[in-house]
């Protein structure tokens, strides 16, 4: 059992450290039913829902980079009740607990969808995406915001102020932190010849990521989830050992939707080797490779049930 | 949608521009209706370069094997076996009881009419097809024999054109991602002059393809605009509905 | 020519708005003399030169990462006067104006440096490479400090504080911005397996790194030197289209070196075709592309004498 | 360092660690020197993955062509053109009038040996090579049939050591990065217990092979600590003389 909160009367807990970061998997993971199988994961995340409706972004929404992608949707979504509304009944019937991403647009509006979130069923907390320019006060006054509901709250910080907003975070109450929301960047789209802006994703992002989460384990006395770049079992077990408890798997779903079950195996304890004798559907390349990569790195792995101490890494 | 393996058996080169392959496919992928593509990704990608998967548009389909269109400046080589997530996209909805067909490539390679074309024709549809810019440099040898051809101006005229409206039981029209809400808008108004009163659903129809990023209906990247509802090119397009659409 | 710093009594002021960034190209070029032509770079930036000598950093130095790689040197060199006595006959023999960076490890010693450095010939400025955690109160006493000598003087600010740095940077008097020093990261070595931490490099940095410029070259009146990422010609447009008045090319220059001459000779004017007759040592793939490209980008350039303003770019 | 294109002829794979490739290369790479090797990138790559260049080994050099030994991991295919800067590094500095030469691979493939054992053994210098650990696995019929081979333990003995080491006119030995202070630092200790007195310059050196960024004496990132000056493992090496080396 991995606790995703901090202790409390409402602790957040789920089975599997792997889950899919919001923006990746939809509101209800119905898109990837077929593609790999949603009760090995530890939780769903959904899209970001913001408590007003919003339609996708005007122009280049999707430009391909070196081994990477910039993505620009502007959050489509519902508005929160229309959200509630279409999915509740899916969430409650969820093969995976529902985490719901609310986008911090104003503390009002995260009151308002905490508390509608309240009660619905499959739904065991809230992910509060904070804003780039969000100052400790705003922080403070969203995560006040968000005890409207006595669902846990995580908050998810950007990259660049992650330590910063993690801090702020953790000291205005924040039950978990999801370390970190990816960076901005601006390209050229070659359809258009325009350059433009979104948040930038590959496998690259991990490096920046994972010094992020080293920091800010070793800052704040609350549970943190790695989150940028992991592209492999390998990676998501940097970020344990980086000193976060569970990781979020972004793009690398869109890509190759099976990694994001490869990776919920193999960090779920599932050690699976084609030798041992796994059925053939549950045998992937690399899967094989899990025990010896344990063995290999005991001497840094804290294998007790104690919270391993974040350890001292180089930044 | 579903991930399953496909064999590259055959590589040929038809035009500067494109490139069809004869893949040998899982069974599965032989209910592919036209407008139906597949997502495809290499095995022997060097790292994570090029990082998106590629969308693969159906031409022709025989028994055992799938044959689609791509790019020519993407390699492919025989004996080469990709990972294939199918189908993005729904069918394109033919009218029932449809005889005139009206397809315009709007600069534009009218890759995506083949497998249509081919289908319908053998069913006794009469199809013409508009071509103008791009889409004239498509090698027509490569359509059923049965289609009319029809060359377009690049200001949007042709011989006969309110007689060609005015026969078509449908239209579909196909414009590059960045001209689609100009050339899409711009189909929709010349329609909706001609047929003042009905406009039957599905009459008039945009073929949508967007640069995909989960091409699973799952990160909303690809919305289109749409009065009623969330429409998204990957799981309910490619062909939508033109009244249902906002433009602008 | 390009005016690399502020109009006054001795701006900065160099002939091909390319040259390499700090770290990339050793203390005089001479690495690069056979593998290509110097006299076509606008400047020389040398390696991060300190007033106390300092030794290769202990560990692992290169990582590869996907499309990039870390590198963390600890910034070796033999210290301000051992660097001038060694170099001071080359800088002056120079086929490009040298330009040398001083590592903002205090003011005291970047004051020292700045004094060093008045008055050998062939050095036309320093820049200066503000650390990670610089406050604007730090920013100003190092800025001071430099008016030691009466060199033009660049501050390098980095990526992840870089609007606000370089609003600093620009408020104490900086002569000229060099936006941005790469971000740090963390990845496994795959060699000792243990978390390593450096700056990471590669293609995808331009994403981040353009968006600073453009943003910082909207909010500043100071001349702005974009810096991160840039593999071709195109992405050093990129950057002046975003409202740079120069590129640093960093470490595209270890991988193809000849890529540095193609950007200089692309942006200083020398549109080369093979078709038009260039000798085929000029000639490159990707060099017959520039004028098309410049005309089909017409519309965004402002091809007058007036520094263009900077354009509306998205975030 | 100069900047070239050579042309790769044949590819063998000569154990389940390496493979030898044949190399066309410029009349200028024919200079090359046991130590020197060339810092490559292909043509073909796919975007920027792989990133840096590969450093590619001499092992041995005839008329019109360069066989160089690099992991079998790496792709290499006959007909493809390659981009090669060289040369990286300094010829090893063969001691003058040496008559027995001690090599010893302390869990490194002896590859950066090989062409230096080619050379020598020709000129009639009696070589002796010690191979522990992984250097064991290395095909031995690829070495010239005149290099005495001595298998060593793990724990660093061989049979005669000290005679070994007595007989010696110049020791070089090769481990991998991460053990190189510590293996070079334990050979200098035996090496300044059996010669008390004298120990001439390139009497005992050590091969640094790093991770190269530049590898054109550019970056610093290669630097071997020293007690005189800055050296550069591209530039200055491979062969360091240990007398120079900082060891912790
Ligand atoms: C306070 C505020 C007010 C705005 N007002 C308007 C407005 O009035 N009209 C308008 O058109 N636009 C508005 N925007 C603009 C809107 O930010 C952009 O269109 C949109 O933020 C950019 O889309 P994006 O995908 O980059 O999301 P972001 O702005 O990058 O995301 C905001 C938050 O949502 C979460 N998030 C977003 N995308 C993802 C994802 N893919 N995966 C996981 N989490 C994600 C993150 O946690 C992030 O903190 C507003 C934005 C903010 C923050
Ligand atoms: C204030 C300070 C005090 C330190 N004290 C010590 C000490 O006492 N002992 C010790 O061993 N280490 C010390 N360090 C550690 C030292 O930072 C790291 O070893 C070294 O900074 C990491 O090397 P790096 O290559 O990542 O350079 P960075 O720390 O990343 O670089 C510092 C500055 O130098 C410039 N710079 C560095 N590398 C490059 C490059 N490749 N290209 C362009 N510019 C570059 C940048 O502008 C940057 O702002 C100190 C560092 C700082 C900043
Ligand atoms: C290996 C090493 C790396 C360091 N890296 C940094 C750094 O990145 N940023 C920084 O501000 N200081 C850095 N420092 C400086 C230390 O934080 C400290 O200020 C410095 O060592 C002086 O204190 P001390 O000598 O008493 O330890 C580093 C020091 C060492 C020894
Ligand atoms: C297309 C668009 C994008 C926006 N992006 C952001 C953003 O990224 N961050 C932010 O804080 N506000 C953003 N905003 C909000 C604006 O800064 C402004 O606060 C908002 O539009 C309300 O003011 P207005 O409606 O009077 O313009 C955005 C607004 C629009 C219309
Ligand atoms: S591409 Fe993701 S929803 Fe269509
Ligand atoms: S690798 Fe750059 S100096 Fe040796």
């Amino acid at each position: 059992m991995i606790q995703l909160t901090r202790s409390g009367k409402n602790p957040l807990v789920i089975e599997t450290p792997v889950m899919p970061a919001a923006g990746i998997f939809g509101f209800d993971g119905a898109a990837y039913r077929d593609l790999l199988d949603l009760t090995k994961l530890g939780a769903i995340v959904t899209n970001p829902v913001t408590w007003r409706p919003r339609r996708v972004a005007h122009g280049t929404r999707v430009v391909p980079l070196p081994a990477g992608v910039l993505v620009h949707t502007g959050l489509p979504n519902p508005g929160m009740r229309r959200t509630i509304a279409r999915f509740r009944a899916r969430w409650a019937r969820s093969l995976a607990p529902v985490i719901v991403h609310v986008v911090a647009t104003s503390p009002a509006e995260v009151g308002l969808c905490a508390a509608a979130l309240e009660g619905c069923e499959g739904v065991v907390g809230i992910e509060i995406g904070l804003h780039d320019q969000a100052t400790p006060d705003d922080i403070a006054a969203i995560l006040d915001a968000a005890r409207e509901s006595t669902l846990p709250a995580l908050a998810r910080v950007p990259l660049y102020s992650a330590v910063e907003s993690a801090r702020a975070a953790a000291e205005a109450g924040a039950g978990g932190l999801v370390v970190a929301a990816p960076p901005r960047g601006t390209v050229r789209d070659p359809e258009s010849g325009q350059l433009v802006g979104g948040r930038v994703y590959g496998p690259w992002l991990k490096a920046q990521a994972l010094r992020a989460v080293g920091q800010i384990a070793r800052l704040v006395d609350v549970p943190v989830i790695g989150c940028g770049g992991i592209h492999s079992a390998d990676d998501a077990r940097d970020f344990l050992e980086a000193g976060a408890v569970a990781v979020q798997v972004d793009t690398v779903t869109w890509v190759q939707p099976r990694l994001l079950e490869v990776i919920a195996r193999n960090l779920g304890g599932l050690e699976l080797t084609r030798v041992a004798g796994a059925l053939p559907d549950e045998w992937q390349p690399g899967m094989s490779e899990t025990m010896r990569l344990l063995r290999d790195r005991r001497p840094t792995l804290d294998l007790d049930d104690d919270p391993p101490a974040p350890p001292d890494l180089p930044e | 949608m579903r991930e399953t393996q496909a064999l590259i058996e055959r590589v040929r080169r038809v035009s500067a521009d494109v490139q069809q392959i004869d893949l040998a496919v899982d069974p599965a992928l032989m209910q592919l209706k036209p407008g139906q593509a597949l997502f495809v990704r290499r095995h022997n990608q060097h790292g994570w370069e090029p990082y998106l998967r590629e969308l693969w548009i159906p031409v022709d389909m025989r028994p055992g094997r799938l044959t689609v269109e791509i790019a020519s400046s993407l390699d492919a080589a025989p004996n080469e076996i990709v990972d294939v997530l199918s189908p993005v996209g729904r069918p394109i909805p033919v009218r029932p009881r449809i005889q005139h067909l009206l397809l315009i490539a709007d600069d534009a390679l009218p890759t995506p009419f083949v497998f249509l074309a081919r289908t319908l024709s053998g069913g006794g549809v009469a199809i013409t097809l508009v071509l103008n810019g791009l889409a004239a440099r498509y090698p027509l040898e490569l359509l059923s024999p049965e289609v009319e051809i029809v060359r377009g101006d690049a200001d949007w005229s042709w011989p006969d054109q309110v007689a060609t409206f005015q026969w078509a039981d449908q239209v579909l029209i196909l414009a590059p991602g960045y001209r689609q809400a100009d050339a899409y808008g711009r189909l929709l108004d010349r329609v909706r002059q001609i047929r003042t009163h009905d406009l039957p659903d599905h009459y008039a129809c945009g073929l949508f393809y967007d640069r995909l990023a989960c091409g699973a209906g799952a990160c909303g990247a690809c919305e289109v605009r749409a009065h009623d509802t969330l429409l998204l090119a990957c799981a309910d397009g490619p062909a939508i509905d033109l009244k249902r659409v906002v433009f602008r």
